[in-house]
Formats: structure tokens, C-alpha cells, sequence
């Protein structure tokens, strides 16, 4: 346990300085804010609870699962996957554009996260209209609930990103501020909604 | 930007990518019976799902750089995961055809 | 103008307030008899449908909407009260103004549920019947905010480290006697006669005595407080 | 405010409890915080037992009976609903205690106001659909067995909905709190607490679907909708009960960083992973 915290940089000051000269030395460090790994943590339990609970209702009627799913357009979620996939990698390179000091890259890479994101909404609201307009809701059947649950937290939990991008954007934006250690906070919670959809994919698209 | 630093995000972006294409491809190949239930389809999506998350935790959020401490955890969360996923189909499928 | 002026001004609605009170409590017609809850259906339902008890059940309960946020402002009286007090946190101040919140919005649902019985009484006699019995067991036994906020009144009354404090001992132990006084009220539920029953004894008229004499008291000795600090803020001023 | 007149303070006594207690009413500095922190104690283990125990109304009854099965099902627990939400409505108004207690912590950090006061009203409003409103519509359902059975489902569904379906100031409230954790720059709480209280705030999102099914894991009896939103508010609970006894101790009354206790230096994490699992 000690070792997380040993090593975690405060934000600002010559302790970030430190942290940053740990790092060129090769010493493990935490990606941002430690506390930042307690809500990702948790909040992967709790998804993993939604999603077991979604399985198992699954297995009492997969007839009616497959039948539904089978409405669904696996091109979609391919798309959204690369998309949160092409996100995730720029938010990675804005952190590490950050870390060395370029903070021009580092925020053209955020923008360039924000417009994915941007572009993973917009698909996800088409492909909701398309569902509802063929007839498919919130209370169709249980696979439509589940869809339309899934979809719709995960969704939440990326218009909440935009506001954690948006935190990043205004600590790299002014020389005053850039604290390094926010920034990677608010990469790591990214990643996190990147991580999320690539198993909700796989379970509402994929899994037979 | 460290160019080897670079360069690896992009490779990691790029496998990523293809493993979701090759999803894709797989799926698309048993298309014609996609409404009987398929163990192998859906234990090798569920595996292929947690091989990315992984990558995604250890090359983008940096955990590989990370206290031994945090790779244990996520490890632990994504076993956690992969067990109770697929026991649960396992264990929900036999029960519910047996 | 002085701050204690001002509340000198907020306290003298009490006394307006305390005739608003008296007025609807002797209009309603199920207050000065109060309705028994063994009454039947039909019962019930007749006595909304009474032409003369209708209009009074409505003025009634009008007036007892306005009596109910009136208090508001001298709760906000007492909060100020107990920030002169010589406390290191202002959690008891804060959880007066909690109180404020809550106790009147229940006052309100009561009424609330007693002008929807009257609004339509033609409704089935099991509605109004329904209405009626939400509507008397919102009102009576819903004590938990005045309990508590005697009950917060007394410990910042006792945890006051002034040499003169703001309020007497007594008002703490009177605010206890108050408190206990309105705990049988929150079983109306278990009868529908004798004293527990919502028009018995202890949860009618212990309770709303007690609730009565707590609105006198509390007007009073916060009139004693405020004018008292205006003396002192005067002394200082000069 | 005003500073408290010096006197000279005796020993803490040992020896018995009630001694014990009695320096700390006269003598102890942070008695109000003690009061506030054990009303939250006793009133959440008091919450559990009416609701679980005595009432019986958690865990929810299925939203799908039909009006016969909820006369039956008001009839099997007549007493425990009268007797349950009649100590309910005794003690409901602890809540204010509680919410000042946790309105004070946003106070002594290093941000407006303005959050300490829309935690405390927010709150104040929350008792009402969290537990009163339940307690009137289970009253008035328990007191007449031979009501209407129509009538008696439209208590049902008014006590249950009332209490699981009103999540808007649990929601904002626990979003409150976190922009004050997250913003506060005197420690009273670790950042890790602010996170957590979006995981809460979350979990009260999903519990909307409750007003649309009446059977399957999102209904209000659902494994979604009560079990794991519970697992997660009774974890949450646990935390902040925890953090709020340490932030009495290392309390100062000063206006600057509270001081860490030397007891655990840097072991903020440690205690955070483990409540994450």
C-alpha cells in the first residue's frame, strides 16, 4: 500500500518536479491522482455487478436475446469501438505531450479526443433513433432494456468526460496552471469509459 | 514527443483496432446461425473483450509504469470479471437448458 | 435601522400568527370536535358533503396553509438566536434551518390531503375516506421535526459557554417537556379510540397544547432575547 | 461564534462510561461534532432495523401484486408498519442533526458557502420522499385492513415510489458534495471521497427505470435498480462515516488545512482500495 502513495506526485510545486524526475529514472509511479483509481475500481465493480446480472438473465431466455441482438448492427459498434479506441489513444498522447513539456500537441490531442468522443455520441444517437424508429424501446423486451440501460449509463458516464476533458483542456490551456497530475486524472477516467464500452460491445453485439 | 513512446501508443492503437476487426470477420463468418446460442462465440468474445481492456489499462493508462500494486487490482478486477461472465453464462445456460 | 429592529418586526407576526391559527382551528369543523378515525366511510363522506361544514373545511384549511410557512420566519429567529451563542460549530444552527425546511412541508402535504378530500366531495366515500385518513395522520404524526428541533433547541442551549446565556436553562428543560409531550402522537396508526387515537387525549390535545404553549413561550422569551441584545447593541453604539 | 471563555479543564476521568461521558458533554471541545457524528451512527443502525426488521419494507415487496396480494401483504406485517413508522416519524428529524453535521464539513473547507447551504436544504427536503412520505402512505395502508383494495395498491405504489423513485436530491446532493471534496484544498475530506460520491450519485440515476417496469431487474424490487444501488449506498455510507470520525479528530477549528494524523501518514489510498473491494 505504501508504495502507491510514496510515489504519488502532489499536484503542483516541487513535488511534481520530483515526480517527474522519478519518472525519468525509470521508478513506478500512479498515472494521475491515486484517488482517481478508487472511483475507476469501483466503479468497474459495479459495472461488472450490471453486467453478470445482465448474463444471467440472458441464460433464462436466450431465444428471446439472440432474436433481439439480432436488430442490432455489429457495424456500429465496430465503429463506435475504433472511434472510443482512436479517443483513448489521442488522450494518451496528449498526456504524454504534456508530460514533456509540448503543451501545443497536448491540447490539439485533447480536442482531437473531444471530437471523437463528439462523434461516438453522435453515432450512438442515430443508432438509437434508428432502433425507435423500427420499433424497438426502452420496454420492448429485455434484451431492449438491457440495450438501451447499458448504452444510456455508459453514455452518461462520457457526457461526464466531456466535463473532465474540459478540466484537462483548462490546466494545459494557461502556463499557470498545467498540473501534470490532473491531467493524467482526467485521462485515466477516459480510458476508463473506453474500456467500459469495449465490454459492453462485446456483450451486446457479439455475444451469442 | 518521445518518439518510442509515440510509436508504441500508435502500435497498441493499431492492434486494438484490428482485434476489433477481426471481431468483425468472426462474427460475420457464422452469420448464418446467429440465432442458436454459441459457447465458442461467446467465450472468445468475452476473452477478446478483457485481452483489450487489459492492453487499454496497461498501455494507455500507463498501469505497466505503474506500482505492482495497481497491476494486481486491475488484474484481480479482470479476473473478477472474465470468471463471474463467463460462470454465469456457463453455469445460467446449462441450468436453464438442462 | 438596527439588525434587531428587523426582527423585532419578523416577531411581531407572531402574534398575527397565532390569531390566523386560533381562527382555523375554531373554523375547522374537525378540530374543535375532533373527527374520530372510527367513522365510517359514509361518515366521513357525509361531513365533507355537509354543504356548511364544505365552505368551512375549505377557509379553514387555507388559513392553515399560510399559519404553516408563517412560522418560518420565527424559526429563522431562533436560528440567529443560537449563532449568539457561545458554540464552536454552527451545527445546531444549521440543523434548525434543516428543520425549517422539512416541518412545514409536512404541515403542508396535511393540508394538502384535506383540501383534495373537500375539493370534490362527491368523490367515493372510500376517497375521501383515504384523503382524510392521510391527511390526519400526515398532520399528527408526522412529530419527528418539532421533536427535533426542541430537542436541538435544548442541547444549544445547554452547550452554551456564555456567562449570561442567550436563552435560561429553563427554556432547554421546558423544550425536553415539549419534545416528550409530542412522542405519543406518532403512534395514531395502532387506534382508533381512546387516548392514542388521533382525536384523544394525547395525540390531539397534549399534542397541540404543547405545540400551542411551545409557539407562546418561544415568541416570548425570543422577544426577551431580541430586545435584550438591542439594549446591548445600543450600549455598544454609544 | 464567539470564542469560548478559557477555563481550566480537569483530566478526562477513567473509570466508568457515563464519567467518561459526562467530561466529555462539559469539557470536550468537539462535542457538537460527537453529537452529530454519533446521531449518524445511531440513526443509521436504527434506520436499518425499522425498515429491514421491524417494518419488513426492505427489501421491497414485488411492484407486480395484484390488489388482493397487497391487502395480504399489509395485513402480514399490520403491527410492524404502525409500530415501525411510528418510531420513524420519532426520530426522522435526527436527520437534521446529521445534515448539519455534514453541511458543517463543507463549511470548514475551502470553498463558498454556497455548498454547505444547498447540501443542508437539499437534504432537509430528502427526508420527506426518503422515508416520511413511506411512513404516512404504510400508516394509513396498515390502519384499515378493509380498505378498497384498489385504493390499498395506490398506497402501496405511493409509499414505494415515493421512497425509491425520488432520487433527484440523493443525486444532486451527492454531486454537491463532491464538487466541494474535489475543490476544497484544506483536506477535510481525501479526493478519492469526491469520486466516490459520483459512483453514489450514478447508482441514483438508474433507479429511474423504477417508475416505468413493474417486474424484472429494474423494477424496484429489481437486482439493478435496489440490490446493487443498495451494496453501493451502504458502502458509501460506511466510508463516509468512517472519514467523517477522523476529519472530527484531526478537526482544529482553524480556517486552514486540517492537520494529518500522525497515526496514519499517506495511508489514504490504502483505506480507499480497501473499500472498493
Amino acid at each position: 500500500m505504501t508504495t502507491v502513495a510514496s510515489a504519488e506526485p502532489r499536484a503542483g510545486g516541487p513535488d511534481e518536479r520530483a515526480g517527474a524526475q522519478e519518472r525519468a529514472r525509470g521508478v513506478r509511479f500512479v498515472p494521475g491522482q491515486p484517488d482517481m483509481w478508487v472511483f475507476v475500481l469501483f466503479e468497474a465493480l459495479v459495472f461488472t455487478s450490471y453486467f453478470t446480472v445482465y448474463v444471467i438473465r440472458r441464460t433464462q431466455s436466450p431465444d428471446l436475446f439472440l432474436q433481439s441482438q439480432a436488430h442490432l448492427d455489429l457495424r456500429v459498434g465496430v465503429f463506435n469501438t475504433l472511434v472510443l479506441l482512436v479517443s483513448s489513444w489521442a488522450v494518451a498522447r496528449c498526456v504524454q505531450a504534456a508530460r514533456e513539456g509540448s503543451f501545443s500537441a497536448a491540447l490539439n490531442n485533447a480536442y482531437l479526443t473531444m471530437l471523437f468522443g463528439f462523434v461516438f455520441l453522435v453515432s450512438k444517437v442515430l443508432e438509437w433513433a434508428t432502433e425507435i424508429e423500427q420499433g424497438f424501446g426502452f420496454t420492448t423486451d429485455e434484451f431492449f432494456s438491457f440495450y438501451y440501460f447499458l448504452t444510456a449509463i455508459h453514455f452518461l458516464h462520457l457526457l461526464i468526460g466531456f466535463v473532465v476533458l474540459g478540466v484537462a483542456v483548462y490546466e494545459i490551456r494557461s502556463p499557470a496552471r498545467r498540473s501534470q497530475e490532473l491531467v493524467e486524472t482526467c485521462a485515466t477516467y477516459w480510458h476508463t469509459i473506453d474500456f467500459f464500452w469495449v465490454l459492453i460491445f462485446a456483450l451486446l453485439y457479439v455475444m451469442r | 514527443m518521445n518518439r518510442r513512446f509515440e510509436k508504441r501508443l500508435s502500435f497498441v492503437w493499431l492492434a486494438l483496432s484490428a482485434i476489433t476487426l477481426a471481431q468483425l470477420a468472426l462474427a460475420s463468418l457464422g452469420e448464418q446461425d446467429a440465432l442458436t446460442p454459441n459457447a465458442a462465440v461467446t467465450s472468445s468474445a468475452i476473452v477478446i473483450a478483457l485481452i483489450k481492456v487489459r492492453v487499454v489499462i496497461r498501455e494507455f493508462m500507463e498501469v505497466r509504469y505503474a506500482p505492482v500494486l495497481l497491476c494486481r487490482l486491475t488484474d484481480l478486477w479482470m479476473a473478477l470479471t472474465g470468471v463471474s461472465l463467463l460462470g454465469s453464462y456457463f453455469v445460467g445456460m446449462a441450468l436453464s437448458t438442462g | 435601522m438596527r439588525r434587531a429592529d428587523g426582527e423585532l418586526i419578523l416577531l411581531w407576526t407572531l402574534p398575527v400568527l397565532g390569531l390566523i391559527w386560533l381562527s382555523a382551528f375554531l373554523l375547522f369543523p374537525g378540530f374543535v370536535q375532533p373527527m374520530s378515525p372510527a367513522m365510517s366511510a359514509e361518515e366521513v363522506a357525509a361531513f365533507y358533503r355537509d354543504p356548511e361544514n364544505l365552505a368551512r373545511i375549505r377557509y379553514s384549511m387555507i388559513l392553515f396553509n399560510w399559519f404553516a410557512v408563517g412560522l418560518i420566519p420565527i424559526l429563522a429567529l431562533i436560528v440567529l438566536q443560537i449563532r449568539r451563542m457561545a458554540h464552536r460549530t454552527p451545527i445546531f444552527s444549521y440543523a434548525i434551518i434543516a428543520c425549517a425546511a422539512g416541518g412545514p412541508t409536512i404541515f403542508l402535504m396535511a393540508n394538502l390531503f384535506w383540501l383534495l378530500a373537500a375539493f370534490r366531495p362527491e368523490r367515493d366515500p372510500q376517497q375521501t375516506l383515504m384523503f382524510n385518513d392521510l391527511a390526519w395522520v400526515t398532520f399528527s404524526s408526522q412529530v419527528g421535526f418539532l421533536i427535533a428541533q426542541s430537542v436541538i433547541l435544548a442541547l444549544a442551549i445547554y452547550l452554551d459557554r456564555h456567562e449570561r446565556p442567550v436563552f435560561r436553562p429553563w427554556v432547554a428543560h421546558f423544550n425536553l417537556v415539549v419534545a416528550v409531550l409530542l412522542i405519543p402522537a406518532a403512534f395514531v396508526g395502532l387506534a382508533m379510540e381512546g387516548p392514542i387515537a388521533w382525536d384523544g387525549l394525547l395525540s390531539f390535545w397534549v399534542r397541540n397544547i404543547a405545540i400551542g404553549l411551545w409557539i407562546v413561550v418561544m415568541g416570548l422569551v425570543l422577544a426577551q432575547a431580541i430586545t435584550r441584545q438591542r439594549a446591548e447593541d445600543e450600549a455598544m453604539a454609544t | 461564534m464567539s470564542a469560548a471563555t478559557v477555563r481550566a479543564v480537569p483530566e478526562m476521568p477513567s473509570g466508568s462510561l457515563i464519567r467518561k461521558i459526562a467530561w466529555h458533554w462539559r469539557h470536550d471541545d468537539k462535542r457538537e461534532l460527537w453529537i452529530g457524528w454519533w446521531t449518524l451512527v445511531i440513526f443509521y443502525n436504527l434506520y436499518g432495523l425499522l425498515f429491514f426488521l421491524i417494518a419488513r419494507t426492505q427489501p421491497p415487496p414485488p411492484p407486480s401484486l395484484a390488489p388482493s396480494e397487497i391487502v395480504q401483504w399489509f395485513d402480514d406485517r399490520h403491527y410492524g408498519l404502525l409500530y415501525g413508522y411510528a418510531f420513524v416519524s420519532i426520530v426522522g428529524g435526527a436527520t437534521a442533526i446529521m445534515n448539519a453535521t455534514l453541511a458543517y464539513t463543507m463549511r470548514r473547507m475551502s470553498v463558498s458557502r454556497a455548498f454547505a447551504y444547498s447540501y443542508l436544504v437539499i437534504y432537509a427536503l430528502a427526508t420527506l420522499p426518503g422515508m416520511l412520505i413511506m411512513g404516512v402512505a404504510c400508516t394509513v395502508g396498515a390502519m384499515r385492513p378493509d380498505r378498497d383494495p384498489e385504493l390499498m395498491s395506490w398506497l402501496y405504489d405511493f409509499a414505494f415510489l415515493s421512497f425509491e423513485g425520488t432520487m433527484g436530491v440523493f443525486l444532486i446532493g451527492s454531486l454537491v458534495w463532491m464538487v466541494a471534496v474535489l475543490l476544497d484544498e484544506n483536506r477535510v475530506f481525501p479526493k478519492w471521497f469526491g469520486y466516490l460520491n459520483l459512483c453514489n450519485a450514478l447508482t441514483e440515476v438508474v433507479v429511474a427505470p423504477a417508475w416505468i417496469f413493474k417486474r424484472g431487474v429494474f423494477a424496484w424490487d429489481g437486482a439493478i435498480a435496489w440490490w446493487i444501488n443498495m451494496a453501493v449506498f451502504v458502502t458509501y455510507t460506511t466510508v463516509f462515516l468512517t472519514l467523517l470520525r477522523k476529519m472530527i479528530v484531526r478537526e482544529d477549528f482553524g480556517s486552514g488545512p486540517l492537520p494529518e494524523l500522525e497515526s496514519d501518514h499517506a495511508l489514504e489510498p490504502a483505506g480507499a482500495l480497501g473499500a472498493a473491494r
